[in-house]
């Protein structure tokens, strides 16, 4: 199953989005934070995860979602926010604390909320598995449709959380695709160290669902096995495992110095950047022109400052607002 | 009286959830053991047989998996209803309840609401050891995001259930062992009431005068307030007028209930099956010294479980459980008359 | 690995002594409990978890364990406590609450801890897996001898902790085996309702390491597996899983009427004895007598009754001793 | 001061763990991230290089794993120092704390002992929202079975984790991010103090007065220590002496430390970081008001964090938080002068 050609124009352009998004965050992040970097300073305060290199898991997967599917994200979660949907502009006014925020600055980056487009995640590993296995089965009882996907990191895939939800979704079958970005590096602790086996997706022996393990950061390839695993959850024969080999080309968190990577290691990365290789490949295969690439890169940008600019413009919250919202 | 209808607080439970599932298709009820045996606790007995199971559903042993699934179904319009076993296993889920349960429509700014219930089973009394027989009422009530409730007898027990049924917010539903109405466990006969059959509900946050009175006012919830009735009762005996207040919800908690009954009374004992330290008795006391310090004729006490886990044998645990004679000799050291009476 | 006879008369009279504890103390849990059954009630008040016909798993593996091997068990300790060596007095009285308890009363039967023979349950499921581990661990870091061995219910292996303590074990080729017990339930929830698979041991592929299932509840065939993965384990090359089909011939706890089982099943089980399965083996083989094992089942009859004697006329707790022993 | 050696509590506590190192071959260290980073908190920088990869070892990211396999090894005769990253995460992992860490001494009736210590950070300020800035002080403090510390300053760190190293008994390490000496987090210039080199204890259990006083007592632990100081200075230009009392451990509790410089004052407030209700604020007022109510000259003050999860925004999260200016007023409140001064 290859993409049609406007899939891969929206693929491309998220992927780009995503990007141009984190690029101008991680600008300014650093404002207010030198010459001593305190992570209290700044208009983004707080920790930063960015998403740099893992876009093709985002859009790969999310090409196959309609705004009703669930999806429940992680600590690092602009890429899949932004290939879900969620709105850019809230989005970004989330992220600098403003009253316009999606949830009014009581979230920040780790806790994005887009309940139109069916959008959550969390700053605890593994914690969206069980909620992503509850939306699933909500659709289910309720012979609703929607699929639910839950997307962690490789280094989740050894929290109980993760067994726990699996196994409860093998068992009752629930239309839930769990997709694992294997970024090698759990902040400073390499897969290789934390997981007792190469490949997680060989786990779904564990549950007897199917497993798929995709090299390459590929979008192309991402976007077909996730829809094969999409579409089998939609047709109720429940969930699958995937995980997608995907480069960190950020920090763990902005300020990580990274002393931890072998030498040389970053740099073989960004020779893969997955944004460039697409371009290229889009190109090479003959299904784009340059201007078609340069007016997606464009509208990317430009949905980008809009919504850095919303986000600057918007006014803080009201310092007592921090006491409502605890209950409905 | 004619039409009593003396229910046990686990057919209360049932029945009350029972209801709310007949008109709100949204119900939902999953937890170990809770649909073919209905509950280890019987709180939801005939469910399944009237609902089947798929609103019915007995779960892997996977707290966290399937507390954590209660919210997504949550946030994705259904209610679940879902069953910790026993409290003192909060330890293996305690993410997907506190961490996430009880603070989504927080990070979300309202956008997500999670409209579920948690019941959880309290309490010990029967020699069932250190993992089997806490109450952490204060483990609960200490942090923000989910209401806490429980019920000291059958009546409060239906109410409870119904209005948490209701709520839009995640309800923490805290049932005592022993009140529960099991024969296997024993019971407390004070909980067994009479019911209403149809529907009511109890608003949570709101504490009950169990029993009125002037001289001393005994605070508790849940079983403790059975031991403060029964000191009360002795207490009269003896001249000494306690006034029982019951609860009923740690969180909202009824702060101007207890603040206004000790106006009245000028002296407070907090009757706790929680470990006495950081926990609802400091919380009571300090409720109400921060308001009604000069109203206070003696210095208030509290009759605890020590800072122990809970033993097994019998002479160990019963040593330190509160219990009428424990709360009878506080309100006559605080009334000023001679111990023992 | 065939066991030698001295072993096979072990292993047979452990699992008689196992099961006559478990008659004594059904008939003594009883006492004071009628006509109104009252688990606060009687000489032995609480919850009773008994493990009548699972002794075959707790004689096949603990036959290769010594005193300085460690082992978890869980809320139905009984019969790997006495495979293991626990003092059975001391375990008597505990289960009585008496003040000559292996723990002084505070434990009772879901918490019997040895320290002579490196012996500890739980009354959580799967909280044995992480200790197990850690104990294994700790040899590994000391260089001592000693392998540990974590025994579970097959509902168990649903649990986080059952996932990250496998996961860790393997990582770290800990010496440590995991056993099984899979009795077909959990309580009242069968094993089809609550695992995605059949076989627990398949789950060995989740964590790059050896998987074995044993049907038919055969302490033979017990003793040959779990001998293979002990020695594995003390060779140093890391842990294994085993399921072990076995049989609950009893209710989940005292006061359990089991109505969940299918009609007739229990009947099924109990024509499955192992332990008359085993004597008639013992004899069919042509290595014992009828004397011989006759002899050893009075030995294990001494035992018990000698152990039930100690705990009757055990005094009971000072009730402040309740205050002692929460800190070292 | 000519052989002053200021450290920060992340290098006092990686000290005191080095030198148990060298003396003690059981001890070892195991959590995320703590072995090549040197921890993310900077409390076990330089371990690996001394001790290898053997006693200093990054973990899967699997706490109930390793928090639970620390235990079997403390059983087994190590001395494990965990990390728990952050003190947010206890959720996923509690049940190795408390039912088991905590409890095993217990149950074995001494059988077995549980020596290990589990360091945690807490606390906010920094803008890392509702589940990275959390205190949870009253969480781990009410549950029985396991010692609790924290230290406010580098002297104290070092101290107490020596203790903590030394005692037979589990012990929860938690240190405050904004105390730490990161500089990425921002550093409390009053935690950075002289630290002697060689190794010494600081007895779990004993508050230390931190400032002393006759007009008030400001009762505090950790960050809120240097808010309380902070407010004593500024009180004391407007002619109120307040004593600051340092708790270092709140379990156990120093009562006796607590009780006397009430009774000295007569007028107390509470600075707690961590939710306000059934937690470390009400116990203190519990503690003081149960023996000393007629020493009270004004009821107690708690300045708390409010019983509302953590939010991101800085306006938001400063709202909630302690701060010198807060007890300023409820120091000047209940000293009768006029508020704001
Ligand atoms: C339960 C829990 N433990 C630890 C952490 C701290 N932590 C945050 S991100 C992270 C690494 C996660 O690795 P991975 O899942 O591979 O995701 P990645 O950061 O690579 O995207 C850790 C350990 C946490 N947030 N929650
Ligand atoms: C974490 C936790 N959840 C639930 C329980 C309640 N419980 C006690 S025994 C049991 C069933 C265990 O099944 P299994 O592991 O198969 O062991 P078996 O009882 O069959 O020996 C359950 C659910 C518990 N003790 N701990
Ligand atoms: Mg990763
Ligand atoms: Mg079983």
């Amino acid at each position: 199953m290859q993409p049609a050609k406007d899939t891969l124009a929206w693929m491309y352009e998220k992927m780009v989005t995503s990007r141009r998004f984190e690029n101008a965050i991680e600008k300014i992040y650093m404002e207010g934070k030198s010459p001593v970097f305190n992570m209290a300073d700044g208009p983004i305060p707080g920790e930063m995860h960015l998403s740099d290199g893992q876009e093709p898991v985002a859009v790969g997967v999310c090409a196959h979602l309609n705004p009703e599917d669930v999806v429940t994200a992680t600590h690092r979660p602009h890429h899949q926010a932004i290939a879900k949907g969620v709105d850019l502009k809230k989005m970004a006014a989330e992220i600098f604390g403003k009253a316009t925020g999606l949830s009014g600055g009581r979230g920040g980056h780790m806790h994005i909320f887009d309940a139109d487009v069916n959008f959550a995640c969390s700053g605890i590993i593994a914690q969206g598995m069980g909620p992503a296995a509850g939306a699933a089965l909500s659709r289910q009882i309720q012979g609703k449709p929607g699929v639910a996907v839950s997307f962690i990191g490789e280094g989740a895939a050894n929290q109980g959380a993760f067994h726990e939800a699996m196994n409860l979704a093998a068992v009752w079958k629930l239309p839930m695709v769990v997709v694992v970005e294997d970024n090698a590096w759990g902040i400073s602790v390499s897969k290789e160290a934390s997981t007792a086996i190469q490949r997680n997706s060989d786990r779904a022996a564990a549950y007897g669902i199917p497993g798929h393990y995709i090299p390459g950061n590929d979008p192309m390839k991402i976007y077909e096995v996730a829809g094969e695993a999409i579409a089998r959850a939609r047709r109720g024969e429940g969930p699958t495992l995937i995980e997608v080999e995907t480069y960190r080309l950020a920090g763990h968190f902005m300020g990580d110095a990274e002393g931890y990577r072998p030498d040389g290691e970053k740099d073989g990365l960004f020779e893969k950047d997955p944004i460039p290789a697409m371009r290229a490949k889009l190109l090479a295969d003959g299904n784009f022109t340059e201007a078609e690439l340069d007016a997606l890169e464009d509208k990317a940008q430009a949905a980008v400052d809009e919504a850095i600019g919303f986000a600057r413009e918007s006014a803080d919250p009201k310092p007592e607002d921090a006491l409502t919202a605890v209950f409905a | 009286m004619e039409n009593e209808r003396k229910l046990t607080i686990a057919r209360a439970m049932a029945e009350a959830t029972a209801q709310e599932m007949r008109d709100d298709p949204s119900v939902f009820v999953m937890g170990e053991d809770i649909a073919e045996l209905g509950g280890v606790f019987g709180n939801t007995r005939g469910l399944l047989e009237e609902f089947g199971k798929e609103r019915v559903r007995d779960t892997p042993i996977s707290e966290t998996g399937f507390i954590g699934a209660a919210v997504g179904a949550a946030q994705d319009g259904m209610k679940p209803v879902v069953e910790l076993m026993f409290v003192d296993f909060f330890g293996v889920c305690f993410d997907a309840i506190y961490n996430l349960m009880a603070k989504n429509t927080y990070f979300s700014g309202g956008n997500f609401n999670v409209p579920m219930v948690l019941m959880t089973s309290t309490g010990g009394g029967y020699s069932d050891a250190g993992q089997h027989s806490q109450c952490l009422y204060g483990s609960f009530a200490h942090l923000p995001g989910m209401k806490v409730v429980s019920p000291s007898n059958a009546y409060d027990a239906k109410g409870l259930m119904t209005a948490a049924l209701r709520d839009p917010n995640p309800v923490i539903y805290m049932y005592h062992k022993g009140l529960q109405g099991m024969g296997w466990l024993g019971t407390e006969a004070g909980a067994i009431v009479h019911v209403p059959e149809e529907s009511y509900e109890v608003e949570i946050g709101k504490a009950a005068i169990a029993r009125e009175g002037h001289d001393v006012t005994i605070v508790s919830i849940a079983q403790g307030v059975h031991h403060g009735l029964k000191a009360a009762e002795r207490l009269a005996d003896q001249g000494i007028r306690a006034e029982v207040v019951d609860l009923r919800s740690l969180v909202p908690l009824d702060r101007d209930t207890i603040r206004a009954s000790v106006a009245k009374t000028g002296r407070l004992i907090v009757v706790d099956e929680d470990y006495h330290s950081y926990g609802v008795s400091g919380e009571i006391i300090a409720t109400v010294t921060e308001s009604n310090m000069a109203d206070l004729k003696a210095p208030p006490k509290r009759i605890a479980y020590p800072d122990v886990p809970i033993p097994f044998a019998r002479v160990l645990e019963q040593h330190c459980l509160p219990n009428a004679d424990k709360i009878v000799a506080a309100a006559r050291e605080i009334c000023g008359a001679p111990v023992p009476a």
